[in-house]
């Protein structure tokens, strides 16, 4: 396991606070989408990311704005911690007009290019090699811009997987490839179907590239490795490959319990929650209770707040359906 | 006779063939001991232990690609691509190895295999994870295509795919899982390229595939009441196409409307209408019209997914406007 | 005035293009130094150098995924999928990717893009290099499909699908990479969804694509000779496809016969017969007769590829015995 | 750059002789193939395996008549190594119905299952899980068989590749990968594209696999990899991959003069062609001037012979046409 040196300052401690309060936000975002799930507010499906909070929140901190975010199924906290109002995410999971793409993306597909979120894939692997190409982009144009990848360990045995980070090398491309590797698939072990034991950092080196790792459940962690891989990319100096290692306490999706997983792993993760870890830290920094109690405070402003706005949403019609196909706004196939 | 839901003739299907046939295999993302994403293969790693049933990684060329190396070699396996969206990250393993390879070949191969997939919307799962793929493996020769709407269906047509010598791509519609209907005991066993009539009017033909199937009949019903009687064909095999049937059923009434849950451009029922005015053109009594999805990605929202795929409604509407103008 | 081959217009459209627009780039395998497998890109490496004109990996799904996020970025890319029957290796970046994502996102994203490729057969190339997949995206709704026919067209049309904010399917068929005709001087830029009637006739209407226009166009002289006068109609773009034109050129004669080099299930062919049989109907003065590639992977050996792909012979045929029948 | 030991026993001079014949079957055919090109007999593409017969005949001489192979196309040499006649290959390129596959396949798609071998691939990558399926289907049925998967260099960078090497690796299937590096694609040099300098054996590691580099212009120690290689498989130690570094003579296929590559690389290499160094090294162990002259007749001979009986064959005719897109023989779609 290599660590590199972050050519970056700490934070202090007013930006930690931040960080602290973007995982709160997704937490409690993502609880109140279940609860809406179970009142059936929610339809379709959902991949919620409880328990792997200090990722999307510490590499976005490290992220610029104009930077891009590229993310899965998974993407709620992803989508969230780039600055997007919770109101039109949760309305997107609901199906409403008012949702981020007015329903017609769902939960998988959240998008919001104007927060450089420029979407949530759902077919693994696929977003690897189109996170190259707004890398290329970028490269091309002359722009700092940083693309950021997110995926998961079992996204890596996937061909897109090998032929994304081969280009990435090859062209030298400012993207950081973060696997969230949280040990399962959906419902099979990944170790079990991989040739070896960390399916991202283990192959770095198929690539040329520094192998490294981090504590993906220590938001501090997370966002040095971050910050340092994502100057490098803005320097000029190639795509990076982080594998932060974590646990979704929830199942795979929405109705799934996640009863495949042994009580003693769920338990081993639960105690290393990345929340109440960085709750303790920041406390030890000099933080008060208060303050972070007025946090937790208006986060949950926050999520109750969306939530009736969400609600309150229209039910999206007909032009809505028959809407941007194409580019002329537009979904006529015929002259 | 038993209560069946659709997704449980699934594992009964697989695992009538499996008791049957030593050489028939199984493999897939999460098929073993989580039983399925939809829940259609629960108890079948129970039964055939895990040699025979394996999960894989997430590496679609590498299941495909197995299972075709392992058809030409003997076995007779089946492969689960888990949402027919997926087809896309597989596409060259079917279109390109798996159904060319008998033919340039000259014989020398035989691919006895089974590729099944959820297939359709109706479950708010969004663009990516919901489109009707038929015609995507119905375009390409060297592939039969089944399309069970019923969960007897889904056993006897599973088992006549497991046995035909050449690779099928059997398609569940997800809409239908959950569907439950009355099953007989003991094995079943169909036949594939078989539509089946389903009803009988004498004013128009209705012929749909797969979830579309059960509205084509709730809507046959409605016309009824309207004084339009409707003959509904269930397509269940559109490689081989039933023509035979097919076209006797709309010589019959004179008119044809087809059910479709795919886009429209290039469905299968542009394909039946073209042989419809090819080969019986003077039997017609008027257009040949097509009821489909529109030619959009789907929506994930449910009411805007409701809009998309053809309705029980829609289907009616569509019928009764044409049959009095 | 110029004499121009086929293969010598696709360069020339693209640095047209390239010359006018600084966001226009291309990548793909061999095109720079070599110029392309087919010489299609002669000369684009050396007129705008490494950075605009980039070689690439065998890596079909990361050209394509490349090309998709400079697309959604501000770029214009231009990739190149060598042979047409390579798409099936990187399907899921365009068929779930770059076709969904305006939808999906509600307009928040545009992707102007061309993928070009080289269609179809003619070059005894074998079942894995010679097929014709213009119906594999015509049946994605969110992609635009584009086959020119002549080098002319070659280069207006690369100039519209380049210039064009959504993803076009630019597919270049490999028999005709050697014809060549006179184009002008100058910037020739044409019109996506417009179709060419080429010839005008009272008897019947044949509507072709590609490789099988000047095909076509030959029969139709053949049998003019015969007494049967025929419209000659050159699809030219599947999305969006032209139906003003085409149902009038078919309504006027009141025969239609399609001649399309892919094989037959599910080809644009099948499609247009339904909209056809939907909506002119009552125009229609006999059946609709589809003449394609049987329904087989394409052959290698020169003998059998010649009988597979419809010959000027099997248009005459066809046509001769359904008009006087 | 490792070797491993083989567990097998070094060639006697007997069987050098036969690897001598076996390399000078693949070049004169593949010659004559050539002029029959230029006289345009040969119709269609192909692929010649000039200055790579080594590695065709080495990996050959270790398989068993049982084993299985998996070639490109770039197959001729793989097949006719494995025994099968000239005279069907060549008429195949001829499109004749006394061709292998009776011209349906083309020089792309040499196939002969009397012979084990299994096809070839004309789409990069495709073989490679194909390959491991063969290999799946030997473990599960309990035979000894092994599969062996030629590829190109270029071809490492797709992402069938990658599925298909962590899908051995984790299955532990009997497949032997064969990476020949000749260090070009088609006309673009590999090193260009790729994110590793040896292509094959730095990738190894990302599926827990040895890397094994092997001079692919020597036959004999091609043989000995591939014998260590196929023991290992066949002894249910799992699968291998073999880079073995070569070069082809001519260009990518018939129409290709090769031109983009430098004059001293192609001298280089013609200096290291494989048969002469065999030649050679057949005489240092013993073998006289007439017994490789005779070997060298009766190589012309056969190829003469082929030739014949290649041209003599007949154009094949619509009954072929239509036949074998089914099992049943047929070509029918409907009923
Ligand atoms: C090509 C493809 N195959 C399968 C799936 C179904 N699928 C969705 S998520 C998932 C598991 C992904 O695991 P991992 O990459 O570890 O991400 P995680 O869900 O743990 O965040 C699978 C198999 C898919 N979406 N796309
Ligand atoms: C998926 C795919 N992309 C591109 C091609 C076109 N192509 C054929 S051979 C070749 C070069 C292959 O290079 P390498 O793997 O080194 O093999 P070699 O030809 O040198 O034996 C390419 C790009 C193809 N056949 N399939
Ligand atoms: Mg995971
Ligand atoms: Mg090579």
């Amino acid at each position: 396991m290599t660590t590199t040196t972050p050519a970056v300052s700490p934070m202090d401690l007013d930006e930690k606070l931040a960080l602290y309060r973007t995982q709160l936000a997704l937490r409690f975002f993502e609880q109140r989408a279940y609860d809406m799930f179970l009142e059936n507010l929610v339809k379709g499906t959902s991949h919620l990311s409880l328990g792997q909070e200090a990722i999307a929140a510490g590499v976005a901190a490290a992220m610029k704005p104009t930077d891009w975010t590229f993310a899965t199924y998974r993407g709620h906290a992803h989508t969230l911690a780039r600055g997007v109002p919770m109101t039109p995410v949760l309305a997107e999971l609901l199906g409403r007009s008012n949702g981020l793409m007015a329903g017609k993306g769902g939960s998988m597909h959240l998008t919001s290019v104007e927060h450089g979120v420029m979407g949530s894939y759902a077919i693994i692997g696929a977003h690897l090699p189109i996170a190259c190409g707004a890398a290329w982009s970028a490269q091309f144009r002359g722009t700092d811009q940083v693309a950021v990848c997110f995926f998961g360990d079992g996204s890596t045995n996937i061909g897109a997987f090998h032929e994304a980070l081969n280009f990435a090398a090859i062209w030298k491309l400012p993207v950081v490839f973060v696997c969230e590797n949280n040990l399962w698939m959906e419902y099979t072990r990944t170790t079990e179907v991989t040739a070896v034991e960390n399916p991202a950092a283990d192959r770095a080196s198929a690539y040329g590239l520094e192998s490294i790792m981090v504590d993906g459940n220590d938001a501090d962690a997370v966002y040095e490795v971050a910050a340092a891989a994502i100057a490098r990319a803005r320097a000029g100096e190639g795509p990076s490959m982080i594998e932060a290692k974590t646990y979704r306490h929830g199942g795979h999706s929405r109705a799934d319990p996640g009863k495949y997983r042994p009580d003693s792993e769920v338990a081993e993760w639960l105690a290393k929650d990345p929340i109440p870890r960085y709750h303790t830290r920041l406390l030890e920094l000099g933080a008060t209770e208060d303050q972070l109690v007025e946090i937790e405070r208006d986060v949950v402003r926050e999520v109750d707040l969306a939530t009736e706005e969400a609600k309150a949403g229209g039910v999206p019609g007909e032009d809505l359906l028959m809407k941007d196909v194409w580019a002329d706004g537009g979904s006529s196939w015929r002259n | 006779m038993a209560q069946l839901t659709f997704r449980e003739a699934i594992a009964r299907g697989i695992a009538q063939e499996m008791r049957r046939d030593e050489s028939v295999v199984f493999l897939g993302e999460d098929i073993g001991a989580a039983g399925g994403v939809f829940k259609g293969t629960v108890g079948l790693l129970e039964e055939f232990g895990g040699v025979r049933v394996r999960d894989t990684p997430i590496s679609e060329q590498a299941i495909l690609g197995a299972a075709m190396g392992a058809a030409m070699t003997g076995l007779k396996p089946i492969a689960e691509i888990m949402f027919a969206d997926f087809f896309a990250v597989c596409w060259d393993i079917v279109v390109n190895e798996i159904a060319k390879s008998r033919y340039m070949t000259n014989g020398q191969m035989t691919f006895p295999l089974v590729i099944r997939s959820g297939n359709g919307g109706g479950l708010r799962f969004g663009a990516q994870h919901s489109q009707s793929v038929e015609n995507w493996a119905m375009m390409v020769p060297g592939l039969k295509v089944v399309v069970p709407s019923t969960p007897e269906d889904v056993i006897g047509l599973m088992a006549a795919s497991i046995r035909d010598p050449d690779p099928v791509i059997f398609l569940e519609a997800k809409a239908l899982y959950s569907t439950k209907t009355d099953v007989p005991d003991g094995e079943i066993v169909d036949t594939l390229g078989t539509a089946k009539v389903l009803r009988s009017g004498s004013n128009a033909t209705l012929v749909a595939l797969g979830a579309m199937v059960p509205k084509a009949l709730k809507a046959a019903e409605e016309l009824a009441g309207q004084g339009i009687d409707c003959t509904v064909v269930d397509v269940r095999s559109l490689v081989p196409l039933d023509t035979q049937t097919l076209l006797r059923e709309i010589s019959a009434t004179g008119r044809l409307f087809t059910v479709e849950e795919n886009p429209r451009l290039c469905g299968w029922g542009g394909e039946l209408s073209s042989i419809v005015s090819e080969e019986i053109f003077y039997d017609l009594d008027g257009p040949i019209v097509r009821i489909t999805t529109p030619h959009i990605p789907l929506p994930a929202a449910d009411a805007l997914e409701d809009m998309a795929i053809p309705s029980v409604e829609r289907i009616v509407t569509t019928v009764s406007k044409s049959m009095n103008s």
